[in-house]
């Protein structure tokens, strides 16, 4: 059953990742991301970690993903074209290196042999010894996180707002420049 | 594990009764209600009252010509109604609707999914619902759905923050994810909604929001966007969405009543057995069409917010509001009056 | 009162910050009250200081009663230097002379200076030099008294160069600073050898130890006479001796009253006092004494004969401040070191009064300091005349000014040594000043006027704030010499008893003094007075009455090649272009060209280039992409798991 | 009851890791780089928890609730960083980000 269960998600979790790495619309990517969130959950709970579960479907799937589909709908994205040229010469080194990657991780484990697993403990899947454990020897980390996000907020705030006179405000040349500079550019390497 | 099995898919038929039957009922009982709130007969022709007039809209919706507009995104335009009504009819697998139910010798707990995350797991899977909104939005290809879109997925992360930072302020003195044991505790003390009036507060503002309910209704607003996100759909599709919006609402109100008004417990009864669970139920389904009551009568009584405001609201007022709650909670539970 | 000390030097630093980081932004009234009020209060503490000071120490002959005030340990590391205050019997006579000299020059100035450029800058300088001279003066070891001595150098270097934007002053002032670079180094290195050997700089036991310890050497002379030797050639570059006296006339270029303070009254007799204040060191080392006292006599003379020449008035003045110095050396030499230090302060009076004097005409000639120019002026300005002449009479040694004391008792101690060689230099140089001194009165102040008829036109009496001073200072030029009337003339010399205690008698080292006949005396005395007037005359029956420019230059005719070399100031300046600046300015070039521009600059350009170099190669790698540089982020994550998985 | 082996999980996540790399490293719109980014943190989370199992430790899950927040973080700054981006230059194709092109 549970063999089952996990082979199932983690062939969705494989091609659903596939899907968000090939697939060139950005909503379907990001659709494609949810997916595999939700199969990971699955696969959280099959580990004992039922907490996880729900908090990668309500924190990554319910706010993280959703900002992604809003920022995409904002921008108004649309399919990544073909590539320029001689950019994608990148795909045939990162595709190999992957592979080197995963042979890699196979090659320990076919060396170092599976280990037996171990029986799954009541301590382990009980929400109490993890905030307990959150908020006793974590919890300067647990403080530290809460900062960050905190800044992550003023930081974003700050980054996205659109100032008075956004050409003056950042200090930046008028977007018309930009515009133009980045045609002559394109147009010079062409 | 045939039992259980068994039991789960009887207790999911119960609750799935329920509320796939809210859809019509309230559909009825919106447009009596509004009707009376603004002076008028409302539909009254089919049927007593007009009681059969939700049967024939069904008709209706069954026979209507199903059209997907030639530019929209075909994949993803169909998948968004069925992403709605997804959410909708799993979230109440995690209310409890009546005691323990002891039959040979077996507790049946009658909540369909008794699981220790249990109020993690609704929020996480009605902050689900979203994706449907911004999906239809999206595929539609409509430059109105997609404002709808995108209003609904920035609405939802907004007011998600207060909902789910006032459920929290539930839990503290119960040390408890678990709806029944939510319950239970009100049962021994007094309904939640007197001691956290402020959470209770945070959170029916925060799910009127979250089932874009006016006066928080920006992303289908009619005036505005001619319907915001479905404004393309039609026929069953349309249905779907208007069947997944009730049925959200239900199980919002089932979680507020769970959490603020002891669930499906009525204060100084306490009846076991068959008999309970059918007082259970029926006291948890009353409860819940009350709370309806209020989200239509509000519904027909307030303007619509501007989209600045909404802003305003969810993240200068309650998102405040709902950690000043928290604090509050957390201070007066470990006092101990609690 | 005598803790207030430290106020001394502190109160004129206090008024050049002030001025010189706010007096642009403040009126000229603030400026001059700040200006001259540091200076005022300054005078008025040292005042009260030596009133308190002699009180005490009038009545005994020992140098118990100097006062020391430790302000703080400059400390670097394991070396701690007390920055500490000494009021003793010399430091008192010096303080007097700079804060009284000083404070009546700031009056002149405020006159002076009203309608220049940079009036707030020029304060800023003078108030520092104050600053300078009185640490320098009312230091207690070697090393406060070098800060003060690098002080007044950087003062005079950038007074001498106030006017910046014409070419010859900045030239001067550089020439000041590194003519005084090279003996402000062999001060150093003395200082080293003394620190080296004895451990510390402060005066007390500085010559404590040196007379207790003979056996020191360093580079084979004894300490003592190392120290002395360096000191001297300190003193050199600071009081203008041969062959450092070179940058003193051309300081000139200063403003008139920084002539007067700096390059007359105080700070080139630094040297002397350092002399003085060594006196110990120096009477250890008896063969750098003569040394001394002979470069002192040979500047004395070679500088009159130079001043005979110059028709630049502030020129005459000069050469004759670098002669008088070398009055005091010889002085110094000879040890009568109370002789030289009553030179000191005689000089500081008529010399500056001199100095302010020519200022004043150069003022009312609306800066022209050509005496051939000049003319007649005695009765434009008769305060200026009047107090010109009693300076001149003063420096000639007329009795019974101030010069005849301090220049009788110089000349008698040669005689007293019997170093009648040098008595008979000093002689001669006493007729050579007298003469050159007339005959600038006479070519300045007699005679009809030989400038524009603008400049006749413009012809005034300067302002009382100039005048003034001049009355005080020739007030002064006609009595301090009455402090120190010798035995013979019926006085007790006042001046040599009350320097007495800061004057030590090693023992071992004879006083080489012999005591004269009374007649004896009474002749040398007459000699001397005679020889002045004899120059006097000299100078009005060559340069006297209404042809006396003309008369002047018949004479030049008639020794043309004298002239010419004395006009030329025996074109040492010339020499020394030949000798030394032309070689290092040669041998400068080929490391400028050769070592500088070819090799060092070569090699680190070839570094820069190798860098270039790299750098082109370099970023190619940086496209700018930021999946590029993901990718080797990537790969090197990948080569990591490698080396750790098998390596 | 568990038939699963942990290293499964494991390779299943370096799966997943590589498939996210590939696409942060060949993918030119932002969002899709975030994505992708996102896809390997959550290959990451998934060994984290793996271990917590095979160990029987709270650690790893503590680990991920830790990467979970500070994956909100970077996506709201990143986010927000890309809306600034876009007005400025009406595109977010990292090919065409490089001012600072060696």
């Amino acid at each position: 059953m549970e063999t089952l269960i996990f082979l199932i998600f983690a062939a969705l979790a494989v091609a659903s990742s596939l899907v968000v790495v090939i697939h060139r619309s950005p909503v379907y990517a990001t659709m494609s991301l949810v997916v595999t969130l939700f199969s990971v959950a699955v696969l959280f709970v099959l580990l004992g970690a039922p907490f996880l579960g729900a908090l990668q479907i309500l924190i990554y799937a319910g706010a993280i993903v959703v900002l992604f589909l809003f920022v995409i709908m904002l921008l108004n994205l649309q399919k990544e074209g073909e590539s320029a040229g001689r950019r994608r010469g990148q795909i045939w080194v990162a595709i190999p290196g992957a592979l080197i990657f995963i042979g890699m991780v196979g090659l320990v484990f076919w060396r170092a042999g599976a280990p037996e697993l171990q029986p799954l403990t009541p301590e382990l899947v009980s929400l109490k010894g993890l905030a307990t454990a959150l908020f006793s020897d974590y919890l300067l980390p647990f403080e530290i996180v809460g900062l960050l996000l905190l800044v992550a907020v003023i930081g974003a705030t700050v980054a996205a707002r659109r100032a008075p006179d956004a050409a003056e405000g950042t200090g930046l040349p008028p977007r018309e420049d930009f515009v133009a500079e980045d045609t002559a550019r394109k147009e010079a390497r062409s | 594990m045939t039992s259980e099995l068994v039991a789960t898919l009887l207790k999911y038929a119960v609750m799935f009764g329920v509320f796939i039957n809210v859809a019509p009922i309230m559909n009825w009982v919106e447009r009596r209600a509004c009707a009376y709130i603004q002076d008028r007969p409302g539909p009254n022709r089919v049927g007593p009252l007009g009681l059969f007039q939700p049967l024939a809209d069904a008709a209706k919706f069954l026979f209507k010509e199903d059209v997907t507009p030639a530019a929209a995104d075909k994949l993803l335009y169909l998948m968004a109604p069925v992403l709605a009504l997804l959410p909708a009819f799993t979230t109440f697998v995690i209310i409890p609707f009546g005691p323990d139910l002891t039959i040979d010798g077996r507790t049946i707990p009658l909540v369909v999914a008794p699981v220790d995350t249990g109020v993690l797991l609704f929020l996480a899977l009605s902050s689900l619902a979203v994706y449907s909104l911004v999906l239809a939005g999206y595929a539609s290809n409509n430059k109105f759905s997609l404002i709808g879109g995108i209003r609904a997925s920035a609405q939802l992360i907004s007011y998600e923050l207060a909902l789910t930072l006032s459920v929290l302020a539930v839990l503290l003195p119960v040390n408890s994810f678990r709806l029944a044991d939510i319950v239970a505790y009100q049962q021994a003390h007094v309904w939640n909604f007197i001691p956290q009036i402020l959470g209770f507060f945070v959170f029916l503002v925060a799910s009127f929001a979250e089932t874009n309910r006016l006066p928080f209704d920006l992303p289908e607003a009619e005036s505005e966007l001619i319907a915001g996100f479905h404004t393309e759909y039609s026929a069953m599709r349309f249905a779907a969405f208007f069947q997944a919006e009730y049925t959200n609402m239900a199980a919002l109100a089932a979680l507020g009543v769970t959490l603020f008004f002891g669930g499906w417990s009525l204060p100084g009864v306490h009846i076991s057995g068959v008999l309970g669970a059918i007082v259970g139920l029926a006291t948890l389904v009353g409860k819940i069409c009350v709370c309806m009551g209020v989200f239509v009568w509000i519904r027909w009584t307030f303007p619509r917010f501007r989209y600045d405001q909404l802003m305003r609201l969810g993240w200068k007022v309650l998102l405040p509001l709902s950690i000043l709650n928290l604090i509050l909670v957390a201070v007066m539970t470990l006092a101990g009056w609690l | 009162m005598l803790d207030l000390l430290w106020l001394i030097p502190i109160l004129p630093l206090a008024g050049a910050a002030v001025n010189g980081l706010l007096g642009r932004r403040f009126p000229k009234a603030l400026v001059t009250a700040v200006g001259v009020g540091a200076p005022l209060l300054s005078l008025l503490v040292a005042l009260g200081c030596l009133w308190k000071f002699s009180q005490g120490s009038l009545s005994s002959s020992s140098n118990r009663d100097a006062y020391n005030q430790v302000l703080y340990a400059w400390t670097a590391g394991d070396l701690s230097i007390p920055v500490a205050f000494l009021l003793d019997h010399l430091s008192a006579v010096m303080l007097f002379i700079v804060t009284f000299v000083g404070f009546l020059i700031h009056v002149y100035s405020a006159g002076y200076m009203a309608h220049e450029e940079g009036y707030s800058r020029y304060f800023a300088y003078l108030n520092l030099f104050m600053a300078a001279m009185l640490l320098l003066v009312l230091g207690n070891n070697y090393l406060v008294m070098f800060v003060g001595w690098e002080g007044v150098g950087l003062c005079s270097y950038l007074l001498i160069g106030f006017y910046y934007d014409q070419p010859f002053p900045p030239y001067a002032g550089k020439k000041a600073f590194i003519v005084n670079r090279i003996g402000d180094f062999a001060f150093l290195v003395g200082m080293f050898a003394l620190f080296d050997k004895l451990g510390t700089l402060s005066y007390g036991e500085v010559f404590t130890k040196i007379a207790a310890e003979p056996g020191h050497a360093v580079m084979g002379l004894p300490l003592a006479s190392f120290v002395a030797l360096c000191f001297f050639v300190g003193a050199m570059g600071k009081s203008a001796q041969i062959p450092l006296y070179v940058w003193l006339p051309d300081a000139m270029a200063g403003p008139t009253p920084v002539s007067a303070l700096i390059h007359a009254a105080t700070m080139v007799t630094a040297g002397v006092y350092m002399v003085v204040r060594s006196n110990m060191i120096y009477q250890l080392a008896p063969g750098v004494s003569q040394f001394v006292a002979v470069i002192g006599a040979a500047t004395a003379i070679f500088a009159a004969t130079i001043a005979i020449a110059q028709t630049d008035i502030k020129k005459v003045l000069a050469y004759s401040t670098v002669s008088q110095l070398g009055y005091m050396f010889l002085a110094a030499g000879l040890g009568a070191y109370s002789a030289a230090l009553f030179h000191v302060m005689t000089h500081a009076f008529f010399k500056a009064l001199l100095f302010l004097g020519s200022g004043s005409v150069i003022h009312a000639m609306g800066g022209e300091q050509d005496m051939t120019k000049m003319g007649g002026l005695r009765k434009y300005m008769p305060s200026t005349f009047r107090t010109y002449v009693i300076g001149a009479l003063a420096i000639a040694g007329i009795p019974p000014l101030a010069g005849f004391f301090s220049k009788d008792e110089i000349l008698h101690s040669a005689a007293a040594n019997g170093q009648w060689i040098l008595w008979a230099v000093g002689l001669i140089t006493a007729g050579l000043t007298a003469f050159y001194m007339f005959r600038s009165v006479f070519l300045t102040f007699f005679g009809t006027f030989c400038g524009t008829h603008e400049q006749e036109h413009h012809l005034h009496e300067s302002p009382p704030s100039m005048t003034i001073p001049l009355w005080i200072l020739a007030a002064g030029a006609v009595v301090a010499g009455f402090v120190g009337v010798p035995k013979v003339l019926g006085g007790i010399d006042r001046f040599h008893l009350w320097l007495e205690p800061v004057l030590y008698h090693p023992a071992g080292v004879e006083a080489a003094e012999h005591e004269m006949a009374a007649g004896m005396e009474w002749l040398l005395i007459l000699i001397a007075v005679g020889v002045a007037v004899a120059g006097i005359l000299l100078a009005r029956r060559m340069y006297g009455g209404n042809a006396g420019l003309a008369n002047g230059r018949t004479w030049a005719e008639r020794f043309p090649t004298l002239h010419r070399v004395l006009a030329n100031k025996y074109y040492v300046d010339e020499i020394y272009d030949a000798l030394i600046v032309k070689p290092l300015a040669g041998l400068s070039r080929f490391f400028w060209k050769w070592i500088d521009s070819g090799l060092i600059d070569g090699s680190i350009n070839a570094g820069a280039y190798a860098t270039e170099l790299t750098g082109e190669f370099g970023r190619l790698s940086t496209t700018g992409n930021v999946r590029t540089y993901a990718l080797y982020f990537f790969l090197g994550v990948i080569l990591l798991g490698c080396w750790i998985a098998f390596g | 009851m568990s038939s699963v082996p942990v290293s499964w999980y494991l390779m299943l996540a370096a799966l997943l890791f590589a498939i996210g790399t590939v696409g942060a490293l060949t993918r030119r719109n932002g969002i899709s780089i975030f994505l992708s980014i996102e896809l390997m943190l959550n290959a990451a989370n998934l060994t984290l928890v793996a271990f917590s199992r095979q160990l029987n430790d709270h650690t790893g899950q503590l680990v991920v609730f830790f990467v979970m927040a500070v994956a909100a973080a970077e996506a709201a700054v990143g986010l927000a960083l890309f809306i600034a981006v876009f007005r400025a230059r009406r595109t977010i194709d990292v090919n065409r980000l490089n001012l600072m092109r060696g």
